[in-house]
């Protein structure tokens, strides 16, 4: 190549993703980087930040600062790279065994916190990188292909957790559908506060269950696609005014409904959102001077220091 | 009879103000010139149980409490016989370890006798707490309400306690004038005249008669009184640590508590996690993230960090700093009780082989300085660093002269700005080898330094790579980051050796031993007739095993010392030197080791040679 | 005393609860006892477990089987016991920081498992035992005693998160009324799956704001109480046709709803209940021969092993 | 030639269907009478990265593989020559371990030249993989479908290697009978004709040019292939295991999945949990509960369980068993590969000071046997007892002739209801001090039994105490325990002193190294002219000392053998005897070390004298 040209970063990288062919986070790692490039976000102004599994290699395959950090760690983690720069644009990404299971903990304490970075789960019903057995959205009954018995567990509802915990944007996705999920990225990212997606990731080899065609509704008489966009049918997750808590009150509960709504119809899109103070927005409270506890490059003992030892004489 | 040296004790129920009458009796011991050490015992528990606050006061500098009480102020009567009757008992009481010719002060109301107490050579002070306190509310033109006015019963012991020993109890009054906020400022007057009014009781009913004096000092009005979690919180803010996260746990929330009251004053995000699992995982997002991190924790909680820790190591975050406040083990164990329990632990703390820095101050200044040390060394040799700290290390008040920063810089280490020119070019490389082991590291948010890593084992470029080579490459610079540890890292911050060169023995010891053994050093000299001197070992890894075995090999008797079951340091020292110290003096009741359990398990180890001390007083 | 008389068990210990006068933890600690009692079980068929924090010492003070174990964590253990001895009745109790912060995962996912046994959680607040700093359900902007800020995170909802986890009889009770607190407990305990309970628990040390004056509406000027039976407002929590997806739906919004429902009115009975096999029913399934993984006292080497040795040749 | 003796490699993409072919051609070799030892390298990866698989032959038992290959079978380019040419490469591909005289089977469709290849001793025998399908299935009376019959390609690679080596291709199809279920009985006929289409083209073509051979022995009908992961699942069957829990984990999972395909035959209950947290804290509450408990985890799993193993030692649980299956490490890590990088965490695995018992077995018998007596262990001592296993244990497949139960006998140790007539009537206490330290055990559910435990220090009675007396008491009891379990276990079962009592050299090392040194020994004597025995260490805690230092005082060059970077065993014994082994063969590359490097490693040191060798065969 003669001249580099100048061009808007695709954030592609020289490194070809291990997933098996047909995997569904193929769709996901393409409407993250198709997301970053819309928004027109400068790669090294961006943290991807994953858990371990088949999804957790994600921060591989994409041209940002990248941490592929512990199995159930990938939220703790986030938190403490964005509060230690906010200026980052901090994606969390894991599979639904990483979040649900291992991660819970984490996945419930962080939608208190409301700090400002976008989590998005890789939810195919089972541990895949371990090769199938059960994740906890997998349902009661349901016996997927390396399974030696059925499930005799119920499955967790994720969005009716996200709800419960306080996350202030709530959506689910679907990892076929790139586009629409760039799309759903994009207005997490730019959510002011945590935002969480649950992603229907089909993973063909251990899923055998909720796989593309089911999905699609290739089994079903009238071939009806089972997956469909909230918004068509004019759903509205929006609270208007975050201080009428019947409002609030009643958008997580028709969330929560909606959450349910599966088998023949399978709903994506924002389920609940809400504008509230995020937990930088408190910890400015706290220190009023406006230092917002940004990065330091270089330590330098803080000037006010020896007035502190005042209180121990 | 002794003058300038006194042990005095308060105990009472948990929640009953002994805290507060303890401290302000230390502080005003100390404005009055002298040098005070002071510790409390309490149980895992909010109110009721038995606790008891210890201050020792001296002349001289001291570090240490003795187990002998010269001066008891009794709340109840369980302080003064135990609770020997309970289905579950658990202690005797403190009767039995007052000097002789020490004295119990307690309220007439408690209507304990002298027969009770049994203890002829002990003098008993009863004093009506109540009419005291009556007599000094209505002497400030006050009518006397329980409910309002009994929290004052901690100034009339204290009060008491100084009249006493004869000490002027003006400073009591002064103390309390500097510490009630504005709004309650009109307190002062009532608890002087409640002060008075104890004084003058205490003269006209006991006269001199009580024979341990405290007399004013030349005033030092710079000296602090300080807890060793205090002094890490300092070390950490004077390193410009800015993001510690927390999960409350005795001992080691005062730590985080005392930050939390500066965290309006300083550009430091305090985080109160979900439990330890995310605390070490935000410190160390934090720490990749471009801040100084750090989190503190007991036992219980280091348990759950050990992941969190390989998972620094290997992808060679900045720290963070861990600080590991050890408490009694094992398990939930004695939450509230003291032991240097988790060395081991603390050695081997996760999965695989993996180079991470330990390191245990002894003191107040060296609790401050190598907390601030740390974050130098987790900057320079970007693994996590944990400071081993303990209970009495962290919860006594210790009184000294000045906090010193002289000599502490900060030091971030190699970063890839810096060297981003020598590159020419070549993409960054965020693990690249190095002779050193080190790589420059970039931040993110730095255009040029791109980065992906990774738990798994990785390619200089921190893509998951399974390759041979390139695991041998890895591993080897990761682990060579010890050596340039070690290398560059002065002899006289791995370890002192106080006292002669020459002894009759040396003894071995880490952590906040120190206090005790130093107080009785000069004790097993001038009194004992032995003279020994102190090898204090503070680098715990990478250990310094040619110099410890060379100051070993030269000494004449060996003597351990540590407050855990095993003798954990003396393992370590075996492991790395082949060198078996054989005496041993172990304490782990729960309780630190006291100047004289020192004194008496050297001693004693001295005369009968090899054997195995267990020091306790119960 | 002269003649030993037999009486029923009270549950009752010689160990003397170390809480604070005027802890709410007495009043569970008597609900539990009383439970216990009314039921006429047998000391030893009891198994109460709990994790670290006041509210962990109460099996100290019930005369049954009990286990202290450690903080977050009562809720695995008490899946061990019961699996090793289904014939035992099991308690599961603890704090709220202990069963929503450092718990919240083995919360959530012991909801999916539906094993029969009881979990309550004292809810303050706060964290006692290491002296009042937040729980995960103090909500945003309440600042407590010992708190040197107000709390900048949200509080989560245990009842949502329970809902959404899969528990499959969801309450809350108040600590300051053993007796409806007992027959909750009852019913709990005799509910065929995991029940949960949500105690509210006033810490007259460190919670200065839910205190018993609060609840009880003291500080209003109808002076009315807070708590209030939702029995007494004929509300219905249970799932009458378990297979009716739209019916569980719909226990399960109105559910939500009501959870939400704070400061002025505070709903307190059962929430939500529906019958669905258990855990055990479905280890059942896999062992057709009746062999219900029962306690081995005496370990003996299984006849049929040599068989499972051919598989290898 | 070489004559029943061949080191087979088959690689190609994860996903390919190696693994098949590999435990087919292994498991026909068995059936012909010949030993095998067969190992699997693949990356943490499901589909799409090269992996290979190994399947040494020999006539007399083998334990351990080779890094030279005899006969290569590549499924793809990759396999041959590595993916140097990626951006970040990993290896150099398989044709150099090839052998003088070895070859290469290939499938001519990959159009891999001999240039490429590029070894002239080395024979290349490509293959028409397409062709011989179609021919089989044809010669079936079928009609060819890519789709349906191309998973008969590793029956052509079996069917290959087996006509090359001169060996009877009709045990291929046997085989085939006996594993496909009825249902699919019908391809048995069709991939019989795949096997004679393939022999007959091997044979035209290549006639016995290759000089490899394998012959059939005398066939042993009984000898079983078998994992180490098997071998514990098995010893747990045994033991009357009744409750397992695990999460996920390589190379742990193996073992709880073959658990689960027994679960409905014996009355075990087998759970996932939803992390290891809560599978350690399961496994003790079924101990406490009455089943004998276990749960098996590989080290970023076990990092998770030390507040759990503290916590069952604390609460004196009759165990449980915990399995620890090494990967490389640290942190993630290498997750499919293998180490023995966790010996020092599993001996320290949490904090404060608690007693629990390590051991170690060093191939199939002693995973079962050792498994099996851990839980005589766990009962009888009433503490928590580590199974250390690692990644070539668990997943290799081995070939024995035999399980031996002989001896074997469950023992749940002091029992409540035994003693209870002893008591007298007085209450029972559940950490009664004895002087044995162990404390008969009662079992909810039993009616006098009734107690209380706590994982706070507690009174004899379970009820939480900070007594200082009684902290003394329950500590020195539960450590005590730990002498009795050592007094009580005979020395066999500890070490074991393989090969001559007098030798020039004593290798020194534990696990499933065990393999490899014996394997080696023969060699080093016979061909190399070294005389070698070799300490194999099994208890790890608590650890036989005496014992040890005796044996190595009496031995003439020590050399320590570890697949880790530390040398960690090596740490231990000089902790525990002083003794400091100073030449090290050392392996820390992710994989198993192999015969020939444990020579290499042995003959150097045995050479040069005092060294550190770090073996790898990138
Ligand atoms: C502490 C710990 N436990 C277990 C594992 C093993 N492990 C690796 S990936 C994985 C599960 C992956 O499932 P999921 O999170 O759903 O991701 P997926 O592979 O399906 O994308 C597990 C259990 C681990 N790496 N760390
Ligand atoms: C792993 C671990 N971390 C921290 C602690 C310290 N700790 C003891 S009790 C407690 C919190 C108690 O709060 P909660 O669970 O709400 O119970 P409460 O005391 O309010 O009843 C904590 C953090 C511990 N014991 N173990
Ligand atoms: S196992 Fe499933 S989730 Fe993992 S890469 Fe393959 S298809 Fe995707
Ligand atoms: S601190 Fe609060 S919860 Fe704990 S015992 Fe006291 S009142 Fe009860
Ligand atoms: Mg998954
Ligand atoms: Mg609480």
């Amino acid at each position: 190549m003669a001249v580099a040209e100048l061009k808007r970063p695709d954030f592609k990288v020289d490194v070809r993703p291990d997933w098996c062919p047909g995997c569904g986070d193929f769709g996901i790692l393409n409407a993250i980087r198709q997301a970053l490039a819309n928004m027109r976000l400068e790669p090294h102004n961006v943290a991807v930040v994953s858990g371990i599994g088949c999804s957790g290699k994600t921060p591989h395959y994409i041209g940002t600062y990248g941490f592929h950090t512990l199995h159930g760690r990938a939220l703790p983690f986030a938190t403490g790279i964005k509060l230690a720069n906010r200026e980052l644009t901090v994606i969390a990404v894991g599979g639904d065994g990483d979040g649900y299971g291992i991660g819970a903990g984490y996945f419930v304490n962080t939608g208190r916190r409301n700090l400002d970075f976008t989590y998005i789960v890789f939810n195919n019903g089972v541990y895949g990188l371990t090769k199938g057995q059960a994740s906890p959205t997998l349902v009661r009954g349901e016996q997927t292909k390396s399974m030696s018995e059925a499930a005799i567990q119920d499955g967790i509802n994720p969005i009716g957790l996200a709800i419960s915990s306080g996350y202030t944007f709530v959506a689910r996705g679907y990892a076929m559908d790139p586009r629409g999920l760039a799309k759903l990225i994009v207005d997490a990212v730019r959510h002011r506060g945590t935002s969480f997606i649950d992603v229907l990731q089909p993973c063909p080899v251990y899923n055998d269950k909720q796989t593309v065609e089911w999905y699609m509704g290739r089994d079903r008489e009238d071939k009806q696609r089972r997956v469909y966009q909230l918004i068509e049918e004019g759903f509205d997750p929006v609270v208007r005014d975050p201080s009428n808590v019947d409002e609030i009150v009643q958008k997580k509960q028709i969330a929560l409904a909606k959450s349910y709504e599966w088998g023949d119809r399978i709903p994506i899109g924002v389920l609940f959102q809400i504008d509230m103070p995020t937990f930088e927005d408190g910890l400015d409270l706290r220190r009023p001077d406006g230092s917002k506890g940004a990065i330091m490059k270089q330590a330098a003992p803080y000037q006010d220091f020896s007035s502190v030892l005042g209180r121990f004489r | 009879m002794p003058l300038n040296k006194l042990s005095w004790m308060i105990g009472g129920p948990q929640g009953s103000g002994i805290n507060r009458s303890a401290e302000v009796f230390a502080r005003a011991c100390i404005r009055n010139g002298l040098h005070v050490f002071s510790n409390i015992e309490y149980h895992s528990n909010i109110m009721g149980r038995h606790s008891f606050y210890r201050v020792r006061v001296n002349d001289k500098r001291i570090r240490s409490h003795v187990d002998s009480v010269d001066l008891l102020l009794a709340l109840d009567e369980e302080t003064l016989l135990g609770d020997v009757d309970s289905p579950y008992p658990t202690h005797r009481g403190h009767v039995h370890e007052i000097a002789p010719g020490g004295g119990v002060i307690l309220d007439s109301a408690l209507g304990v006798s002298e027969e009770q107490i049994g203890r002829d050579e002990v003098q008993v002070f009863a004093i009506p707490y109540a009419d005291l306190l009556k007599e000094g509310v209505s002497r400030a033109g006050l009518e006397y309400n329980s409910r309002r006015h009994d929290i004052m019963r901690n100034i009339v012991s204290v009060a008491a306690s100084f009249a006493l020993v004869d000490m002027d109890t003006s400073v009591i009054v002064d103390i309390l004038r500097q510490q009630l906020p504005a709004r309650r400022a009109h307190l002062v007057e009532v608890n002087a005249r409640v002060v008075e009014a104890t004084t003058q009781f205490v003269k006209d009913e006991f006269g001199t008669d009580f024979g341990f004096t405290l007399e004013s000092l030349a005033r030092d009005s710079d000296r602090m009184i300080i807890r060793g979690a205090d002094a890490v919180g300092l070390g950490k803010l004077y390193a410009g640590c800015s993001f510690q996260t927390y999960y409350p746990i005795a001992p080691a929330t005062e730590e985080s508590e005392f930050l939390e009251t500066v965290q309006t004053q300083f550009p430091i995000t305090i985080l109160q996690a979900e439990d330890e699992i995310a605390c070490i995982n935000m410190a160390v997002g934090a720490a990749h993230g471009g801040a100084r991190a750090a989190t503190s924790t007991a036992g219980p909680g280091f348990s759950m960090m050990c992941e969190g820790l390989g998972f620094a190591a290997m992808t060679e975050a900045p720290g963070p700093v861990v600080c590991l406040y050890q408490r009694g083990g094992p398990s939930t164990g004695l939450p509230t009780r003291h032991s240097q329990g988790d060395l081991k632990f603390a050695l081997n703390p996760g999965h695989g082989d993996f180079p991470h820095i330990v390191v245990a101050p002894g003191d107040i200044q060296e609790s401050f300085e190598f907390t601030f040390k740390a974050f130098n060394y987790g900057d320079k040799y970007q693994m996590p660093v944990i400071v081993l700290l303990d209970r009495v290390l962290a919860n006594s008040f210790w009184a000294v002269d000045e906090i010193s920063v002289d000599g502490l810089v900060a030091d971030r280490g190699e970063l890839f700005s810096e060297n981003g020119a020598a590159n020419g070019g070549a993409p960054y490389k965020r693990h690249a080898v190095t002779e050193s082991g080190v790589s420059p590291r970039s931040i993110p948010g730095e255009p040029g330094g791109l980065f992906v890593t990774t738990s798994d084992e990785h390619t200089d470029s921190g893509k998951i790579s399974e390759g041979i080579e390139n695991r041998l490459a890895q591993m080897d610079k990761r682990m060579r980051k010890l050596d340039l540890m070690a290398a560059e890292t002065p002899a006289a911050d791995k370890w002192t050796l106080h006292g002669p060169e020459q002894a009759d023995a040396t003894l071995v010891s880490w952590g906040s031993t120190k206090g005790a053994i130093i107080d009785a050093m000069r004790v097993l000299d001038e009194d004992l007739g032995i003279k020994v001197n102190f090898l204090q070992i503070r680098l715990m890894r990478p250990f310094p095993a040619e110099d410890i075995a060379k100051v070993l090999d030269e000494a004449n008797k060996l003597i351990l010392i540590e407050d855990n079951y095993s003798g954990q340091l003396g393992e370590l020292i075996r492991e790395k030197t082949g060198i078996d110290i054989e005496s041993k003096v172990l304490k782990y009741d729960g309780r630190p080791i006291s100047q004289n359990e020192v004194e008496e398990g050297v001693a004693e180890a001295a005369r009968v040679g090899p054997v195995r001390l267990v020091m306790s007083h119960p």
